[in-house]
C-alpha cells in the first residue's frame, strides 16, 4: 500500500529538475524548456492520480487513509536529535496533488501561447517550474520544516513571476510589496513552528503517533496555558495562522495581491488564483486538528475554539471588504484579484465553521473557476492588444464568441449560480455551516453580503467587456506607444520602454479584437467543464468529497437535501444569486456605457463612496503613513544615533586617547627626560669636583686621615655628653 | 697625674711624631718609618690600658698588640716592597714627585 | 752507691750559688738583688773573655796541628822561658790589639763607625743573662728565655749594617750585605729547631728545658739529642749556629781571599778586638744554647757520673764543641754565597719544618718501639729526598763567567 | 717606678723625634731602632715582658733591618737632598698640632680612666701560649696567612723585572 508513498517525492523533484534544467541552460531553446516543464508537470499529474487512487482503495484501520515516509537530514545535538524530512499521503494531499498538478498543467500550456513571444521564454517557464516544486513540496509535506522550505521557495518563485517584467518599474514594486508583505506573515509561521518544537519536541505532523498534530501532542499543549489565559495550542495556531494570513491575503496582509497583477496573466492565474493563495487555506486545513485542540465536547459535530472564531471572523470581514472594493475596480484583472481576497475569505469562514472538507471543498472549486477566469481575461487582453481597461472594452461578443461562453460559465460558477455551478454548491456549504455556527450569527450574514456583492460585480464586468459596443483603440491613443497598463496608478510610459513587454508590441497591430488561438482556447473549455462538474462531488445529497476526506463512506440519498436546515440554506444563497445577477444586469447590461471617459453608474449615484471604493479604503495610503513612515523614521533614528551618539563617542575616546598621548609625550620628553638630564649633569659636576681632590700626593691622604681622626674623636666624646 | 695617663701622653706624643714625619717628610720610607712608629704609639697605648686595665688577666690587649705587632711587620715588608717598586719604576722616591695616578 | 758521692760533692756543685748568697748576705736587704746580679754579671764578665783568650790559642794550635804544623808555641808565661806549648799567646796578642793604631776612615760615618763594635758587644752579652750554666745558676731565669735570647740575638745584624755601613768600603759594605743575609737565612732552622724543643718541653724557661733532660733511661741521660727529632734538631741546630758566628765553612763575610775582612776591614786595633771579642762571644753563646737545649745543659752522661759538679758538665761540652767547631774550620771549604743560600732555603728550613712535625708526632705517640721506627723512617726519608732535590741541579757543568756590565 | 718610666719614656721620644727629623735617611733608621728598644724597655716597666721581647725581635731585629735594607735598595742613604719637608709641610704641622691637641685633651678631661693603679699581673708564657691557642686560635691562623701572603707579595713586587727577551742586557 505504501509504494506509491516512497516515490511521493518524486512529484515535487520532477518539476525542480525541469526548472534546474532550464535554468542551466545557455541557449534559449524554447521548445525544450516547454517539453521540460510540461513534461514534469504531465508526469506529476500521472503519480497523483496514482496516489489518488491509493487513498480510494479500502485500507485497514479507522479513519481517513494516511501513509508516512521520511528520512532523517541533518543531526543537531545530541546522537537522538535528527531534523527528519518526511512526506504524507492522506485524502487531504490526495485532492490538492491532483488539483495543483492538473490545474498547473493547464495553465502552463496556455502560457505557451501567451508568451510566445517574450524573449525570457526561458527564465518564465525556469520561475514556473521552480513555482511548482515547491507548491508540491508544500502540499506532500509532513514535516513543519519542510512545509515551511516550500513555502519559503513558493514566496521567492511569486516574487520572481510579479516581477518577470522587472524592467516595469511598477512591476518591480509589486514584486517586492508582495514579497515583503508574504515575509511578515511568514515570521509568524516561523515563530509558530519554533514554538511548537520547543513544545513537542518534533516538527513531524504525523509520525506513527508522536507527530505534534496527533492527539497525544495536542492535547498536551492545550491543556498548557500561556499568558492571558490563552491555550498554547491556540496561541502556536494563531501565529501559523498569520502565515495563511499573509500568504493568503487576508485583511491586513492583502495589498500585495491586488499589485500583484502586474505579473503574465498565466501567472496571476496559476500562483495568485489558484494555488498559492490557496496555500494559506492548505496550512490552516493541514493545522486543523492543532486549532481544534483542546474544544469543548463535540454537539454539533464540529469544534468551536477560539483559533478557529478568529479564523472566521478575519475570513467574514475579509470576504465582506475586498467584495466591497471589488464593485468599484476599472481593471479587469484587479477586479479579479479582488474576488480572490474575497473567496479566500470565505474559505477561511469555510474551515472555521465547517472544518476541513467545507473550506478544501470551496477551494478546489474556486480554483478551477477562478483560473478559467483568469485566464479569459488573459486571452481577452490578448486579444484587445494588451487593454486591460475595462472602460475601453465592450461588445467582445462579437468578437471571441469561444471566449465569452467560457467567461460566462466561470462568471455564473463564481456567482454560485443554483444547481449547475461548482461555486453555488461549495458557497452553499459554507453559508450552511456558518449559518449552523454556534460561534455568532454576523459571519454569515457578512457571508451572505458578499455574496450577493460577489454575484453584482462579475455580471457588470461581464456587462462591461462583453456588452454594448467595443469602445476600445479610438478614444484616447494619446502618445503613439501609450499602452495602457494598470491605469490605477496613472503611470507615466518609462521613456527606455523596451519591447521586451508582448502585449505592448502587438498593440498597434490592427485595430480590432480577435478571438484567442486554439493552444489558449482548449485549456479553457476543459476549465470550464471541471467548472460545472466538480460542485457534483460536494452537494448535501451525496456529500462524497465529505466522507472522502474523513474517511467514513458516503451514501447517495436526495432526501438529505430537502432536510429543513439545508433547504433554507439552498434558497437563500440561489436567491442572493438571483438578485446579485439582475441587480448587476439592471445597472450595467441594459444602459450600456456609450464611451470611455463616461463616469461609472454607482459614480453617479454614490461619488463619495465609489471613490473611497475605487481607491481600496486608502488602505496603502495608510500603511504609507503609518508603516512605511514609522519604518523610515526607525531608519533616520539609527542613523543620527549611529552618527551623533555612537559616532560621537568614539571621536571623544579618539580624541581623548590622542590628548592622553600627546600629555604623555610632554610629561616625558621635559619632566622625566629634563629631570635626569640635570640629575646627571649634576653627579657630571660632582664628579669632576670629587676628583680634583684625589692629587696623587700621598700625604695629602694622610692629613686628611688625620683631621678625620680628630673629628671622630670629637664626636666621640661630645656625642657621649650630650 | 697617675701612671696610666703619663703612658697615655707619652704613647700620644710618640704618635704625633709619627704623624708629624709621616706627613711632612719628602722621602716615601720615612713616611713608613713614620707609621711604624704610630703604630708602636697605639701598641703602647694597648699595654698601658691592659697593664693598667680592670682584667689584666683576661690578656685581651696583650694578645692584641701580638698580633698588630705580626701585622706591622707584614705591612712594613709590603710598604717598604712597594717603595722599591716605585723607586725602581720612576727613578725617585720623592713624594712630592710620584704623583703620577695612571696604571 | 751513688747516692753517697752525690750527696759529698753537692757542695761543690753549689759552690758558686753559696758564694754568692754569702757575699751579698753582707748588703742591706734592699740592695740585694742589685748586687747579686751584679756580682754575677762580674762574674761572667771574667770567666767568658778569659775563656775567649784560650780558646783563640786553642784553635789555632788544633787548626795547625790538624794542617800537619805546630801552631803557636813560643810564647809560654811571659819573661820567662816556660812555653806552656804556646798558651801564653793570648796575652801579646791581646797587648798587640790594644797598641795597635786605631784607624778611622776619612769618608767614614764617624759616630756610627765608632758605636759599631758597641752596638755589637751589648746583644751578645746580654745574651749570657738568660743561659743556665750550672744548677740554678742562670742569670736572669725569664720565663720566655728562650725568645729573650732570640730576641737579643736578632739584634746583631743592626750592628754588622753599622759597621758596614758606616766604613764607606764597597767591600764592608759587600760584606755586611753578605753577613746580615746570612745570618738572616739561617736565623730561621736555628729558631725552628729550638721550637721542636719548646714543643715538647712546654715552656720557654731554658732551666726547665734542662730539668727536662735530667733522668737516666737505660744508663744514658734521656737528653734530647738522643731521640729522632732531637739528633735531626741538634744537627740543624749546629749548622745554623755554624753560621750564625759566621765560623767555618759560613765565613763568607770575611773571607779574606775575595772581601779581605769582611764588614771589619776598616776597623783596627781596639775596635777591631771588640770584634773579634763579639764574634767569640756570640759562638759561646750559641753553643751553649744549644748543648742546654740538646746536650742535657748541666746534667751529666751517665747516672754514675752525676756526682760531677753541673758546671763542669756545662764546660766539658763547650769545650767539645768548641774543638768540633775549630775542626770543621779547619777542614771545610768555603761555601759560594748562592750555594751557602740555597742549602738554607732548600734543606735546612724544610727540614727543620718537617721536625716540627716530627716532634708533634713523637709526643702523640707512645713512648715505645713504634715511637721510634715512624719518627726515623719519615726522617731519613725526607733527609735523602731533599739532599737529592739539591744535587739535582748542580750539573758539574762547565764554569761560567758573568761579567759586571 | 715613675721616674725610670719617664727616663725611658723621654729617651724613646728623642729618639723618635730624631728618627723624624735627621737629614740622612739611614742615621734616621738606627734612631727609629734605637726608638723602637726605647719602646720595648717601656713595654718591660709595664710588666709586659713577652711583649717586649717580641717587640725587639720583631721591630728591632727585622722592620729596622728592613728599612736599612730599602734604603740602601733605593740609594738614598747618600744624597741628602736639598730640603728635608714636602712643600705645604705647614699644613702637615697643623694638623699635627690639631691631632695632638685632641689626643691630649681628650686623655686628660676624659673620666672613664680607671684611677686606682692595678697590682702588677704575673703573666706565664704558658698561660699566653694557652690564650693564643684557646680563644684567639683563629686570628693566629688568619695572622699566619696574612704573613705568608704579605711575604710572597713582597718578593713578587720588589722582585726585579725578567728582561722579556733572553737576548736584551738589562
Amino acid at each position: 500500500m505504501n509504494g506509491i508513498v516512497q516515490f511521493l517525492w518524486l512529484i515535487p523533484v520532477l518539476p525542480l529538475l525541469a526548472a534546474g534544467i532550464i535554468a542551466v541552460n545557455k541557449q534559449p531553446q524554447r521548445r525544450l524548456a516547454a517539453t521540460l516543464a510540461i513534461g514534469s508537470m504531465a508526469l506529476g499529474f500521472l503519480l497523483s492520480l496514482g496516489a489518488f487512487s491509493a487513498t480510494l482503495a479500502p485500507h485497514e484501520g479507522a479513519g481517513p487513509f494516511r501513509a508516512v515516509d521520511g528520512f532523517n537530514w541533518i543531526q543537531f545535538g545530541g546522537p537522538d536529535h535528527w531534523l527528519q524530512l518526511g512526506w504524507v499521503l492522506d485524502p487531504l494531499t490526495a485532492i490538492m496533488l491532483v488539483m495543483v498538478t492538473f490545474v498547473g498543467l493547464l495553465i502552463f500550456i496556455f502560457s505557451v501561447g501567451y508568451m510566445a513571444q517574450d524573449q525570457n521564454f526561458m527564465r518564465f517557464f525556469c520561475f514556473l517550474a521552480l513555482f511548482a516544486a515547491g507548491m508540491l513540496g508544500v502540499v506532500i509535506a509532513n514535516n513543519l520544516f519542510l512545509f515551511f522550505v516550500s513555502w519559503e521557495i513558493v514566496g521567492l518563485t511569486s516574487y520572481l513571476l510579479i516581477g518577470f517584467w522587472f524592467h516595469k518599474p511598477s512591476a518591480a514594486a509589486a514584486a517586492k510589496k508582495a514579497f515583503i508583505t508574504t515575509r511578515i506573515g511568514d515570521l509568524g509561521l516561523l515563530l509558530g513552528m519554533v514554538w511548537l518544537y520547543a513544545q513537542t519536541g518534533t516538527l513531524n505532523f504525523y509520525d506513527h503517533g508522536k507527530g505534534c498534530l496527533e492527539a497525544g501532542a495536542c492535547m498536551q499543549m492545550a491543556t498548557q496555558v500561556t499568558l492571558g489565559g490563552l491555550a498554547v495550542s491556540t496561541m502556536i495556531g494563531l501565529l501559523i495562522f498569520l502565515g495563511a494570513v499573509g500568504k493568503s491575503g487576508q485583511v491586513p496582509l492583502h495589498v500585495w495581491l491586488p499589485d500583484a497583477m502586474e505579473g503574465p496573466t498565466p501567472v496571476s492565474a496559476l500562483i495568485h488564483a489558484a494555488t498559492m493563495v490557496a496555500a494559506g487555506v492548505f496550512l490552516v486545513a493541514r493545522v486543523y486538528p492543532l486549532m481544534a485542540a483542546g474544544a469543548p465536547p463535540l454537539e454539533t459535530g464540529v469544534p468551536v475554539t477560539t483559533a478557529l472564531t478568529v479564523v472566521t471572523w478575519v475570513g467574514a470581514i475579509t470576504a465582506i471588504f475586498a467584495a466591497s472594493i471589488a464593485v468599484a475596480q476599472y481593471d479587469i484583472k484587479r477586479i479579479l484579484a479582488y474576488s480572490t481576497v474575497s473567496q479566500l475569505g470565505f474559505m477561511m469562514i469555510g474551515i472555521g465553521v465547517g472544518g476541513v472538507a467545507v473550506g478544501m471543498f470551496h477551494l478546489i472549486t474556486h480554483a478551477f473557476f477562478k483560473a478559467l477566469l483568469f485566464l479569459g481575461s488573459g486571452s481577452v487582453i490578448h486579444g484587445c492588444h494588451e487593454e486591460q481597461d475595462v472602460r475601453k472594452m465592450g461588445g467582445l461578443r462579437k468578437y471571441m464568441p469561444v471566449t465569452f461562453v467560457v467567461y460566462a460559465i466561470g462568471m455564473l460558477a463564481l456567482a454560485g449560480f443554483p444547481l449547475f455551478f461548482s461555486g453555488f454548491w461549495s458557497k452553499d456549504e459554507i453559508l450552511h455551516h456558518a449559518h449552523n455556527w454556534s460561534g455568532s450569527p454576523i459571519p454569515f450574514y457578512l457571508g451572505c453580503a458578499a455574496a450577493l456583492l460577489t454575484a453584482f460585480y462579475m455580471t457588470r464586468q461581464v456587462a462591461l467587456v462583453f456588452y454594448g459596443k467595443y469602445r476600445g483603440g479610438a478614444g484616447d491613443h494619446a502618445p503613439a506607444h501609450a499602452h495602457a497598463e494598470a491605469p490605477a496608478h496613472g503611470r507615466q510610459p518609462s521613456a527606455h520602454d523596451h519591447d521586451l513587454d508582448p502585449d505592448h508590441n502587438h498593440g498597434h497591430g490592427h485595430g480590432t479584437p480577435h478571438e484567442s488561438p486554439a493552444v489558449m482556447t482548449v485549456p479553457l473549455m476543459i476549465l470550464a467543464a471541471f467548472a460545472i462538474l466538480l460542485g457534483f462531488i460536494g452537494t448535501p445529497a451525496w456529500p462524497w468529497f465529505d466522507g472522502y476526506l474523513t474517511g467514513e463512506a458516503a451514501s447517495f440519498d436526495l432526501g438529505k437535501l430537502f432536510t429543513s436546515g439545508t433547504v433554507f440554506v439552498l434558497l437563500l444563497s440561489s436567491v442572493i444569486a438571483f438578485t446579485g445577477l439582475t441587480l448587476g444586469w439592471i445597472l450595467y447590461g441594459q444602459r450600456q456605457r456609450q464611451n470611455a471617459g463616461e463616469k461609472d453608474v454607482l459614480e453617479a449615484a454614490q461619488p463619495t463612496l465609489f471613490k473611497l471604493l475605487h481607491n481600496k479604503y486608502y488602505i496603502d495610503e495608510i500603511y504609507e503613513l503609518t508603516v512605511i513612515r514609522f519604518n523610515a523614521f526607525a531608519a533616520w533614528l539609527c542613523d543620527f544615533l549611529d552618527q551623533w551618539i555612537f559616532g560621537g563617542a568614539v571621536l571623544l575616546v579618539s580624541y581623548a586617547a590622542i590628548g592622553g598621548a600627546w600629555v604623555c609625550r610632554r610629561t616625558d620628553e621635559y619632566l622625566i627626560n629634563g629631570g635626569f638630564d640635570a640629575a646627571c649633569a649634576l653627579l657630571r659636576e660632582l664628579g669632576g669636583g670629587s676628583s680634583k681632590l684625589h692629587t696623587g700626593r700621598v700625604q695629602t691622604y694622610l692629613r686628611v686621615i688625620g683631621v678625620a681622626l680628630v673629628l671622630l674623636i670629637l664626636f666621640l666624646i661630645w656625642g657621649r655628653k650630650a | 697625674m697617675n701612671p696610666l695617663t703619663i703612658c697615655l701622653l707619652i704613647s700620644a706624643l710618640l704618635f704625633a711624631t709619627g704623624f708629624a714625619g709621616a706627613v711632612t717628610r719628602r722621602h716615601a720610607i720615612l713616611v713608613l718609618v713614620g707609621i711604624e712608629l704610630m703604630l708602636n704609639a697605639a701598641n703602647l697605648n694597648l699595654i698601658a690600658f691592659w697593664r693598667f686595665g680592670p682584667h689584666p688577666e683576661a690578656l685581651t690587649g696583650f694578645i692584641f698588640v701580638l698580633f698588630s705587632m705580626a701585622l706591622a711587620a707584614a705591612e712594613a715588608a709590603v710598604g717598604l716592597s712597594l717603595v722599591i717598586a716605585i723607586y725602581r719604576h720612576q727613578q725617585t722616591s720623592n713624594l712630592d714627585e710620584v704623583r703620577e695616578l695612571k696604571g | 752507691m751513688f747516692e753517697q758521692l752525690n750527696r759529698f760533692f753537692a757542695p761543690v756543685d753549689q759552690i758558686f750559688v753559696t758564694t754568692l748568697h754569702w757575699l751579698v748576705g753582707f748588703l742591706p736587704a734592699a740592695w740585694r738583688p742589685v748586687a747579686s746580679s751584679m756580682l754575677c754579671i762580674a762574674f761572667i764578665l771574667m770567666v767568658f773573655p778569659a775563656l775567649f783568650s784560650i780558646v783563640t790559642i786553642f784553635e789555632r794550635k788544633g787548626i795547625g796541628r790538624i794542617q800537619n804544623r805546630y801552631g803557636p808555641n813560643r810564647v809560654g808565661i811571659p819573661g820567662t822561658k816556660i812555653r806552656l806549648a804556646g798558651f801564653g799567646q793570648f796575652l801579646p796578642d791581646g797587648l798587640k790589639m790594644l797598641t795597635k793604631e786605631d784607624i778611622v776612615p776619612r769618608a767614614a760615618d764617624k759616630l756610627v763607625h765608632f758605636l759599631a763594635p758597641v752596638v755589637l758587644l751589648i746583644p751578645v752579652l746580654l745574651t749570657y743573662a738568660v743561659l743556665p750554666f750550672g744548677r740554678n745558676m742562670a742569670l736572669a731565669d725569664y720565663d720566655a728565655g728562650l725568645l729573650f735570647f732570640f730576641a737579643v740575638g736578632g739584634a746583631v745584624e743592626v750592628s754588622v749594617f753599622m759597621a758596614g755601613w758606616s766604613s764607606r768600603n764597597k767591600y764592608s759594605l759587600l760584606g755586611a750585605m753578605r753577613a746580615i743575609a746570612q745570618m738572616l737565612s739561617y736565623e730561621i732552622p736555628l729558631i725552628l729547631s729550638s721550637v721542636t724543643v719548646v714543643m715538647i718541653v712546654g715552656s720557654l724557661n731554658l732551666t726547665r728545658i734542662v730539668e727536662a733532660q735530667a733522668g737516666h733511661t737505660f744508663g744514658l741521660a734521656n737528653w734530647f739529642v738522643f731521640t729522632p727529632w732531637g739528633l735531626l734538631g741538634y744537627l740543624i741546630f749546629f749548622i745554623a749556629s755554624l753560621a750564625e758566628s759566621n765560623r767555618s765553612p759560613f765565613d763568607l763575610p770575611e773571607a779574606e781571599s775575595e772581601i779581605i775582612a769582611g764588614y771589619f776591614t776598616e776597623y783596627s786595633g781596639f775596635k777591631f778586638a771588640l770584634f773579634f771579642l763579639g764574634e767569640y762571644l756570640g759562638m759561646f753563646a750559641i753553643i751553649s744554647l744549644g748543648i742546654t737545649l740538646f746536650l742535657g745543659g748541666w746534667t751529666a752522661p751517665f747516672a754514675c757520673l752525676d756526682f760531677i759538679p753541673s758546671y763542669l758538665w756545662f764546660l766539658t761540652k763547650m769545650l767539645g764543641i768548641v774543638f768540633i767547631f775549630i775542626w770543621i774550620r779547619a777542614t771545610l771549604p768555603r761555601l759560594r754565597m748562592d750555594q751557602l743560600m740555597n742549602f738554607a732555603w732548600k734543606f735546612m728550613l724544610p727540614l727543620a719544618l718537617l721536625n716540627v712535625l716530627v716532634a708533634g708526632l713523637w709526643h702523640y705517640l707512645a713512648i715505645g718501639p713504634l715511637r721510634w721506627i715512624a719518627c726515623a723512617t719519615i726522617i731519613i726519608v725526607a733527609y735523602v729526598a731533599l739532599g737529592r732535590g739539591l744535587m739535582r741541579h748542580q750539573k758539574l757543568g762547565q764554569r761560567t763567567y758573568r761579567y759586571a756590565d | 717606678m715613675s721616674t725610670l718610666l719617664i727616663i725611658t719614656a723621654v729617651v724613646t721620644l728623642f729618639a723618635a723625634v730624631a728618627a723624624m727629623s735627621l737629614r740622612n735617611l739611614v742615621h734616621c733608621a738606627l734612631m727609629l731602632a734605637v726608638s723602637f728598644s726605647g719602646v720595648a724597655a717601656l713595654y718591660l716597666q709595664l710588666n709586659a715582658e713577652f711583649v717586649a721581647f717580641t717587640e725587639i725581635l720583631v721591630y728591632v731585629g727585622a722592620v729596622a733591618i728592613l728599612i736599612v735594607m730599602a734604603i740602601l735598595l733605593t740609594r738614598s742613604g747618600e744624597s741628602p737632598e736639598k730640603s728635608v719637608l714636602t712643600a705645604g709641610w705647614y699644613a702637615g704641622v697643623a694638623v699635627t698640632a690639631m691631632v695632638f691637641t685632641t689626643l691630649g685633651w681628650a686623655i686628660l678631661s676624659s673620666s672613664a680612666l680607671p684611677q686606682t693603679v692595678a697590682p702588677a699581673p704575673v703573666v706565664s708564657v704558658k698561660n699566653i701560649g694557652d690564650t693564643l691557642m684557646g680563644r684567639y686560635v683563629l686570628p693566629l691562623e688568619i695572622v699566619g696567612l696574612v704573613l705568608t701572603a704579605a711575604m710572597i707579595g713582597a718578593v713578587l713586587i720588589a722582585f726585579k723585572a725578567e728582561p722579556r727577551d733572553k737576548n736584551q742586557k738589562s
